[in-house]
C-alpha cells in the first residue's frame, strides 16, 4: 500500500491503463504540458508522449465530440472536462450523442469512453464552478456514472471506467484532490456499479455521495456519541446503482436519510429515496430525510459556500431532530 | 455562386474512366428511384415519423461514395439516405427502416433520421444539426492515431455552417491536420428560411474557409463529375497527411424540406431553373454524349428500379419490431438495466 | 369561449402578449416567415412585423443568449427552441446563464424571458427529437418550468410566463398540437405554480404531467369502471410546485401514483415522491408507484414508441396490480 | 504580430486631447494599483477563491473604458476586475467582494469572476468562456429595438475564439447588423497552453473576421491610445448603425492565469520583451513627452494608492455576509422559493 493524495491517485489510474492498453488516449484542456488546472494530470505527457496526451483548443464540444468519434472507430479515450459545471457546453455531444448511439443503432456502434470532470463545491469560485451535477448524468439513458471519494477509488473507478465498453462519466470530488489516502500497489481496479458500507450501523441508513460521504462518516461518529447507530454507505456508483446494497441496509435499519450536494430537485437522493418507498415501505419506521443543498445556485464567499452545502453539523442536527 | 471553379472542375473531369461514371450513373439512379419511393409510401402513410429526401442532391453522395475507399467513414445528417445507399448499405434495411420494422437497419430504434450500418462504414446519420462535425473528427483522429489511413467524410447543410459546432470541428481538425473531409450541401435553404437571409458572407462554407487556413472550395454539386473530381483531390489530401478541406457544393432540393413540405415558400422561377439543373437527366446526357449506349444506361434505370420494388415488397413484409426491443442495446451487454 | 387547436392557442398566446406590451420580442428558427415547423406560430409575422417576429440562424446559442441579453437590458423576449431536445445545444446558456445571473449579482440583474419549446414522444421522430425534458430544467435552481396540456392552458401559461418576471421554459406537448379545447374570449392569463385537479377521487391521487395527463384521465374513466376511484391532478407547473394540492390530496387518498413521460431515473416524480414520503408518510396507505418511460431512449417505430411511453392500459394495470 | 496597424494607429492617435489621456493614465494607474493589492491579498489569504488579473493588459480596458457612453454595456469575463472598474465602479465593492464580504458589490454571492454592476453599464463578469458573447449581442439587439443608441462591448480572451459561441454571436451579431463591438484580449495564452498551438490561424480573432463579413482589425494592446482611437473608431460605427466590429487587440498578461499560477510555461525572453512593453510606464513617458507635468502624474500615482488603501481597508472591515443570503434573490421576488 502506497499513501497518494487524490490527485496522484487519478494520475495513477489513467497511467495503469495507458500502459496496459495502446488504444487509451487523453485529451483536454491544459492536461498535457501543464499537468491539468489541478495538476491531477502531470507526468502523463512525459510519460506516453504528445500523440497519446494531448492538450486542446477550448472548444468542449469538439473534443467530447472528438473522444465520441474516436470511442466508435477503435479507441478508448479519456477526455477531460476541466470543471463539470462545463458539461452544460457540450451537452448535447454527451447527452444526446454518446448516450443514445448505441440505442439508436441497435447495439451497432460501440462507445467505450471516459470523460473525467472536477465536480462540486468547497474553492469559492462561484455559481459556473462549483456544482454537483451527477443528477444531470444520472438522468440521462445510456451514460454510467461514478463519483469516488478515496484515492483508491478514484484510480481503482477510472480504470474501471477505462475497461467498460460504455461511456462512463467519472466526477471527481474538487475539494478531495489535495486529501490523502492508501493506494492499493500494483494494479488496482474497482468494480462500477458498487456502493460501499463505510460503517455499519443499525438505527438509520445514510446514503451519500462524492464530498458528502466523509461528512456523512464524521456525522454517524458524533451521533454514535449520543448512543444513535447510523450505517453509511458511499453509493459510488449511480449508473449502474447498487440498489441491492441500499435495500438491503434499510431493510435493517428502517430509516434512510440521503446527504446530497447537489440542489434540492430531482438530486439522485430523490430516485434514492423513490427505489426504498416503493420496494421497502413497509419496512421503513419513519420518513425517508434528504439533506440537500436549498435549491439554489452556489454562492461564492466562504461564507455562503460553507453555510450552503450540508455540513457535519446539519446532518447530525437533521437525523437528531428527525428522531426527536 | 461558385460557377468559375465548377467550369474548372468540369474541364479536368475529362480524366475519369468510364467505369465509375457508370458507377456514379447507378448511384445516382438507385438513390433517384429509391427516395421517390420514399416519397409515394410516406404519402401512403407507410413512411412513419420524418424523413428528409436528397431529390435533386444525389450528385453529391453518388461523387463521394464512389471515390471512398470500403473503409473510409462516412457521417451524414437526417437527410441520410442518399449516403447511406451511396456507401452500398442493401436498400431493403433501409426502407425497412422508414417504415419501422424489425427488418430495418436498426430494427426500426432509429428510424430514417439515424441510419447507421458500421459494416459499410457509414457511422451514423444525426438529427442534431452540426453535432456530428466534431464526431467525425473524433474518427479521422482515431484513424490518425491507429495509421489506418482512413478518411472520414462528413456531410452537412448549409444551416450547421452557422452552429457552434461547426466552428469547434473545422479549427481542431485543422489544428491536429486529421484525415477529415468536410462536405458542406448548400442547397440554400434550411427547413423553410433561405441561409443568406441569416448568414452574414454569401457562401456559408466557402467564405468561412480562411478562417481555419483552410482553402475555399465551392463546387457544383448536380455535376458527379465536378463532385467526384473534387472528392479524390480532397480525400487523396487528407489520406496522404495533409490535412482537412471543407467543400461547397452546391444544389437544390426538388422538394420541401421533410415529410409533405410542399416548399411553397421557394420562387417558382428558382425552382425552375433548379429542375433545369437535374443530375440525373444531365448525366445521362453526358454519359450518352461521351457515347454510352442507351440499352446500357436503360438497363441501369431497370435494374434500379427492380431494386427499389424489391426492397419495398421485402419492407413491408417485415413485421413490427417485437417491444422487447424497447429495453435493449442502452448498454454493451446488451441490456438497459441501471440497477442490481 | 372559442375552441382552438392547442397549436393556434399558442399563437394566441404569444399575439395577446405583444399586443398589450410593446418591449414583448419573439425569435426562432423557421418562426416568422413559415409561422414555425409546428405552425403554432402563424400569423405573427404578419400581425407584428419583421422588427418584432423573427427568424434566426441555427444557432441555439446565440439566439437564447440573444435573448438572455435583451431580457437583462429592458425587453421581454420569447424564444423558441423548435425542439425541446435542441436544450442540450444551448445549456449552458439555459442552465449556467439564465438560470443563474439574478442570484449571483445579488439581485441587481432582472431576467424576463420566456423559452417555448415543443416537447416529448409521439411522431415517431427518434431519440434526438422526442424526449421530455422537463426534469433537466426542474433540476436547475433559478428556472420556472411548466407543461400545458389544454389549449386553454397552453395560452393562459405562455401568457402568465411572459408577464413573469423571471425566466420560465414552457415545454409544449408536441403531439397535443393538434388537440382541439375551449379557450376563455377575451384576455386569458393563467397563474404559474397551480396545479389542476381535474378529478376528484377517494382511493388514490395520480399526478401526471403534459400529455400523461389526459392519459391519466382516461385511465381513471377506466378504474372507476372496476369501483377504483382515482383522484387526477394535472401537475401543470414544476417550479413552482402546488405542493399544498398534491399534499392535500394524498392526505385524503392516501395512495400516491405519479404518471412520467420521462426516462425514469430523476424524473420529477421521484422529487415529488421524496416530498411526499417526507411530509406525510403516516398518511399514506402503501408504498408510492411511479410509473415512467423505461429509462432507456425513445425508439423511432411506431411499435416501440407505443410501447415505451406509458399507456393508458400499463396505468390501468399498474394500479390494478397495487391495489390487488 | 499585428506590427504595421499598430503603428499606423498610433500616428493616428495625435488627436485625441489632454484631458481624455489623463484620465486613460487614470485608469491605468488605478487598475495596476488596484490588482497589485489584489495579489498581495491573495497572497496573504483575504482573497478566497481564485482571482484573475489583468496586469499588463490594463490599457484596453482603460481605452474602451474612456471611449464608453455612460448608458454603453460592457461585457467580460472572470479576468474581470480591470473592466469594470474602467466604468467608473467605486473600487470598495470591487475589493470587498473579492474578500467574500457582505460589502461586495455582489455582497459576496458572485465572486471575483462575476462582477457586476448595472447601474454602471457592467452588465456582468462570465465565468465560461465564450458564453458572454451570445449574451452582448442580446443586449445590443435591445439597444437596437429600443432605439437606445448604446453600444454593447464584449471583451473576452484569445482562447475564447475557439468555442462555438463566439461563431454563432458573430454571425448573429453581423446578420442583424447589431450595436456590438467584440474585442479580443489577446495575451497569447490561455490558462498555460499558448493560443497558437491550438488554433488554426495565426491571429485568431482578426483572421476569423472575415467569416462574418467584417474587417480584420489588430491593434497594439498595450498603447491607451492606439486602443481609444479604435474604440472610438467601432463605437461610432456601431452607434450610427453600421453593425458590429471584431478587434484583436495583442497583449500579455505579467503574471500567471491566476491564483497563484507562477506563468512558468512562458520563456523567459518572452516575458521579458513584453516587460519591456509595459503598458504604465511606457504611458506614464508619452505624458511626460507631451509635456504633462510630472507633478501631474504623480498626483494621479498618489492618489491611485490612496483609493486602493482607502478600498482596502473598508474591504476587510466588511463582515462576511449574513448566512440567509444564501437563499435570497433566485427569484425577482427576493426569495428562493420553488414550493407553496
Ligand atoms: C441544433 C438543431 N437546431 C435545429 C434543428 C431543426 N432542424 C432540422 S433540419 C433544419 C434545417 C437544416 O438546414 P441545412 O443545414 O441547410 O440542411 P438541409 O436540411 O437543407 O439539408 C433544422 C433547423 C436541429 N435538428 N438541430
Ligand atoms: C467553456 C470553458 N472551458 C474552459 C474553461 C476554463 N478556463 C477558464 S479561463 C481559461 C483560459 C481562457 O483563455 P483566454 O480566453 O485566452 O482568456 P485569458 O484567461 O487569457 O484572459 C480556461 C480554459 C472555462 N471557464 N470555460
Ligand atoms: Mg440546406
Ligand atoms: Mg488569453
Amino acid at each position: 500500500m502506497a499513501e497518494l493524495t487524490y490527485r496522484d491517485a487519478v494520475a495513477a489510474g489513467i497511467a495503469q491503463e495507458m500502459e496496459r492498453d495502446p488504444t487509451v488516449y487523453f485529451i483536454g484542456e491544459d492536461v498535457a504540458a501543464a499537468g491539468g488546472v489541478f495538476k491531477a494530470t502531470v507526468g502523463l505527457l512525459e510519460r506516453f508522449g504528445p500523440d497519446r496526451v494531448r492538450d486542446t483548443p477550448i472548444s468542449e464540444e469538439a473534443i467530447v465530440g472528438a473522444a465520441m468519434g474516436a470511442a466508435m472507430t477503435g479507441l478508448r479515450p479519456i477526455v477531460e472536462l476541466m470543471f463539470s459545471d462545463f458539461l452544460a457546453t457540450c451537452w448535447d455531444i454527451v447527452a444526446n450523442q454518446i448516450a443514445k448511439t448505441r440505442y439508436m443503432t441497435n447495439g451497432q456502434v460501440a462507445m467505450p469512453l471516459v470523460i473525467r470532470t472536477a465536480n462540486g463545491a468547497g474553492s469559492r469560485f462561484g455559481a459556473q464552478h462549483s456544482q454537483a451535477l451527477e443528477n444531470w448524468a444520472m438522468a440521462v439513458p445510456g451514460l454510467k456514472v461514478v463519483a469516488p471519494t478515496t484515492p483508491a477509488d478514484v484510480k481503482g473507478l477510472i480504470a474501471a471506467a477505462v475497461r467498460d465498453p460504455d461511456p462512463v462519466i467519472v466526477f471527481e470530488a474538487k475539494s478531495l484532490y489535495a486529501v490523502k489516502g492508501e493506494v492499493p500497489d500494483g494494479e488496482h481496479v474497482e468494480e462500477l456499479g458498487r456502493a460501499a458500507v463505510l460503517r455499519v450501523g443499525e438505527d438509520l441508513t445514510i446514503a451519500a455521495l462524492g464530498p458528502m460521504v466523509p461528512r456523512a462518516v464524521e456525522a454517524a461518529g458524533r451521533l454514535a456519541e449520543e448512543g444513535v447507530s447510523a450505517e453509511v454507505i458511499d453509493v459510488r456508483s449511480l449508473v449502474p446503482l447498487d440498489t441491492a446494497t441500499i435495500l438491503d441496509s434499510v431493510r435493517r435499519t428502517s430509516r434512510l436519510v440521503t446527504v446530497e450536494e447537489n440542489p434540492r430537485l430531482c438530486g439522485w437522493g430523490a430516485e434514492l429515496v423513490s427505489i426504498v418507498a416503493e420496494e421497502c415501505f413497509d419496512d421503513l419506521d419513519a420518513a425517508p430525510i434528504r439533506i440537500t443543498t436549498p435549491h439554489v445556485p452556489v454562492p461564492a464567499a466562504d461564507a455562503l459556500e460553507d453555510a450552503a452545502v450540508p455540513s457535519v453539523a446539519r446532518i447530525v442536527e437533521t437525523i437528531r431532530a428527525n428522531l426527536g | 455562386m461558385g460557377d468559375t471553379s465548377t467550369r474548372e472542375r468540369r474541364s479536368e473531369a475529362g480524366d475519369i474512366d468510364m467505369e465509375t461514371r457508370l458507377a456514379m450513373y447507378r448511384s445516382i439512379v438507385e438513390i433517384r428511384t429509391f427516395e421517390k419511393r420514399a416519397y409515394d409510401l410516406f404519402l401512403q402513410n407507410l413512411v412513419k415519423g420524418t424523413s428528409h429526401l436528397s431529390l435533386g442532391m444525389e450528385a453529391i453522395a453518388a461523387g463521394f461514395g464512389t471515390a471512398m475507399r470500403a473503409d473510409d467513414y462516412t457521417f451524414c445528417t437526417y437527410r441520410g439516405h442518399a449516403h447511406t445507399l451511396a456507401r452500398g448499405v442493401p436498400m431493403t434495411p433501409v426502407m425497412a427502416e422508414l417504415l419501422g420494422r424489425e427488418g430495418g437497419l436498426m430494427a426500426g430504434k432509429g428510424g430514417s433520421m439515424h441510419l447507421t450500418s458500421v459494416e459499410h462504414g457509414v457511422m451514423g446519420s444525426y438529427a442534431i444539426v452540426g453535432a456530428h462535425l466534431p464526431i467525425a473528427v473524433g474518427a479521422a483522429w482515431s484513424a490518425q492515431a491507429r495509421g489506418s489511413g482512413q478518411v472520414a467524410v462528413c456531410f452537412f447543410g448549409d444551416g450547421a455552417t452557422n452552429i457552434g459546432a461547426f466552428h469547434e470541428a473545422l479549427n481542431l481538425g485543422a489544428v491536429w491536420r486529421l484525415p477529415v473531409v468536410f462536405v458542406c450541401e448548400n442547397n440554400l435553404y434550411m427547413e423553410y428560411t433561405p441561409i443568406r437571409s441569416v448568414t452574414a458572407v454569401p457562401n456559408p462554407a466557402a467564405d468561412r474557409a480562411s478562417a481555419y487556413g483552410l482553402e475555399p472550395i465551392i463546387v457544383d454539386g448536380n455535376d458527379p463529375d465536378a463532385v467526384y473530381e473534387v472528392a479524390v483531390r480532397t480525400i487523396d489530401r487528407a489520406r496522404s497527411g495533409q490535412g482537412p478541406s471543407l467543400i461547397e457544393a452546391v444544389t437544390y432540393r426538388h422538394g420541401g424540406h421533410s415529410r409533405a413540405d410542399p416548399g411553397k415558400y421557394r420562387p417558382a422561377e428558382e425552382i425552375q431553373s433548379w429542375m433545369g439543373r437535374d443530375p440525373v437527366p444531365l448525366y445521362r446526357a453526358r454519359l450518352s454524349e461521351l457515347g454510352v449506349a442507351d440499352a446500357t444506361l436503360q438497363d441501369i434505370d431497370v435494374e434500379a428500379l427492380r431494386k427499389v420494388d424489391e426492397a419495398t415488397e421485402a419492407a413491408k413484409a417485415s413485421p413490427p419490431p417485437p417491444v422487447d426491443l424497447v429495453e435493449t442495446d442502452v448498454w454493451s451487454d446488451g441490456s438497459s438495466t441501471w440497477r442490481n
